[in-house]
């Protein structure tokens, strides 16, 4: 029996940084073809694993070979301005930079285990009950967190309530809630249609404009796969 | 630290009964608290048969912890505290004494302390990004009444009232005030963050809005093959 | 209410003081606590002098709410509450003992309050160095896509959208918040390490022989922070 771990790597400069670490190679003086070779194999064996690989580790492999082809350049060829300065380095101080991010995140670690037992109060609504009602103004608020508020309104796919309500609509019901919406706008998009409404609308509205297409009460327009569906009505959309 | 709560000292208990109320995020229920001591002091309810200093039955030990709970309030008003436990709506929670409370007033930032409910916050983003809106399609969107949030807004100062639709009955439409922009600290509505920005923060990484993803894909193609029919 | 804060008894001054860091959502400085009984207490400088209890001078002010803060401490421990007053962020503030914050911890709610994963760490130390900071920027550090992270970590309160980059997009600046220094018990960001410190630190771990030991080690200890994260 074969058990194969594979540690989690935060990103290509954190996996770099595993082999510099593994193989206690000076980080002033990285092997970059030995360091490409190992990057490229565990690009490979993710891909034989079929575990999905995140751009930046196939940018950081174009990097790396760059790098590597730099480094074999005979230097008396290499004849442009920033021929003296080592291709490594700006690999090199990225690094540098995020191994020292990643010492602050142990120091952070340690300080968090400290003070993990220490709770701080927590609920101060009660405080402020008495005078609330008094109250004007109210304190002020990030605009992410309206922002958050609206985005997750527009968003709300898995609203219990109105998939109860999906059992109670039937198609026909969504067929009149677009013929009534085409009777008073000539075009209208399909997004429009299903703003504000749960998954199980959207599709219950999608097979109405397949019917209603069918019925050629309406005609459907979409320019290619990224964009909405324009829907237009026909004359015959009176006729109901 | 002893397993069972029934061999801990009574003061013990209280501390631990106090430090839970006065931590808690909520106010907290008597129920809450007797789980918290039942899932995590292991056996406590088989111990009490056992113990030296009570003699109670499985189904007293609420009232025991609530025992415990008018115990601690009443050291609190014999220390002098100037806060102390309170029940509200059926839970615990600590809160300043009343007379005290009026010091708090003075205080500049407990001034604007009052937090926008979700319901107002769900509104004024809608309003927000939305405006001018009527309140049928404020409600659409929340799919719940909002008469009173809408009212109360007004009463704030955080909207007001910007015209009215062309359309039956002519309802008042609403936009955003330069009250609005300051509480959140906006200089224009420019300023708003807009959706996609906020999209990159909530990945879709659930479940639900995989299936979604999913789902317009599939509605995609499907359209693909119909508007390829309609032509 | 008198409004002489020196006419007061130094058992009720001492709960004026209590209750204002009690209440206090955020750690209260010595500053604001001594702001705040000079703007509320008419002529509380002034009449110091005429006071019969105490003969402090106007510079000493500061130094007498302090040992009122002291008392207070004093006291909550005499009277044996599972909670103290501590010094965090430069401020005062309420929070458990830690052993009665040991037990609290074995509730999950209050466990996953402290649980940062690996990647949270590294991105909380790289904006709090480099605030106010960009997603993009932090990404580049990083060389990872970091948006989720970020969204958890405005989720957890622990960073803020402190501005907009004048630069192409206008994208959100983020910082640390004061619940960051809480939830690592630093009174300012001036207590985190130097960055020059820990570079020289590295330059000299590439040159000695136990590199590996130690590196071993910090291996070791990320598996942990992973594990902990994955739950």
């Amino acid at each position: 029996m074969f058990k194969i771990v594979l540690p989690i790597f935060e990103g290509p400069l954190d996996l770099l940084l595993y082999f510099i670490k593994r193989d206690e190679i000076n980080i002033y003086d990285i092997p970059i073809a030995r360091i490409t070779d190992e990057f490229l194999n565990y690009i490979r064996l993710m891909q034989s694993l079929e575990i999905e690989i995140a751009s930046e580790f196939l940018v950081m492999a174009a990097t790396l070979m760059e790098i590597k082809a730099k480094m074999l350049l005979p230097k008396e060829i290499n004849t442009q301005p920033e021929a003296d300065v080592d291709p490594r380095k700006q690999l090199v101080d990225r690094l540098i930079e995020y191994q020292i991010f990643k010492e602050v995140s142990q120091f952070l670690h340690k300080k968090i285990i400290e003070n993990q037992y220490y709770y701080f109060r927590d609920l101060f609504e009660s405080e402020i009950q008495e005078f609330s009602s008094k109250l004007k103004t109210y304190r002020p608020t990030n605009v992410m967190e309206l922002a958050k508020a609206f985005y997750n309104l527009i968003n709300k796919q898995n609203d219990s309530i109105r998939e109860i309500k999906l059992n109670e609509l039937k198609i026909e019901d969504a067929i009149e809630h677009i013929t009534s919406l085409m009777k008073k706008e000539k075009q209208i998009s399909f997004k429009k249609i299903c703003s504000g409404h749960s998954l199980q609308y959207k599709i219950l509205f999608f097979v109405a404009v397949l019917e209603l297409v069918k019925q050629k009460k309406i005609y459907a327009y979409q320019s290619d796969l990224e964009h909405d569906i324009f829907l237009f009505s026909t004359s015959n959309i009176m006729n109901n | 630290m002893n397993n069972h709560f029934f061999k801990l000292e009574k003061e013990e208990q209280k501390h631990i009964i106090e430090v839970l109320i006065f931590s808690s995020e909520e106010p907290i229920s008597l129920e809450k608290i007797v789980d918290f001591i039942e899932n995590n002091f292991n056996n406590a309810i088989f111990e009490i048969g056992n113990n030296q200093n009570f003699d109670l039955k499985i189904e007293n030990f609420d009232e025991y912890v609530q025992s415990l709970i008018e115990e601690i309030k009443e050291d609190l008003l014999k220390t002098q505290r100037p806060y102390n436990i309170y029940e509200v709506a059926g839970s615990y929670t600590f809160a300043t004494l009343p007379e005290y409370g009026k010091i708090l007033s003075l205080l500049p930032s407990f001034k604007n302390k009052k937090r926008l409910s979700k319901a107002m916050l769900e509104t004024l983003a809608i309003i927000a990004y939305q405006q001018p809106i009527t309140k049928p399609e404020i409600e659409e969107i929340r799919g719940t009444n909002s008469s009173e949030i809408v009212n109360s807004l007004l009463e704030k100062g955080l909207i007001q009232v910007v015209g009215r639709k062309d359309s039956p009955g002519r309802p008042f439409q609403f936009g955003t005030t330069v009250e609005f922009l300051k509480l959140f600290g906006l200089n224009s509505l420019q300023e708003l963050p807009n959706l996609m920005e906020i999209k990159s923060f909530i990945e879709e990484k659930t479940k639900t809005e995989d299936v979604t993803l999913k789902i317009d894909f599939e509605i995609k193609n499907n359209n693909e093959m119909d508007s390829n029919s309609t032509q």
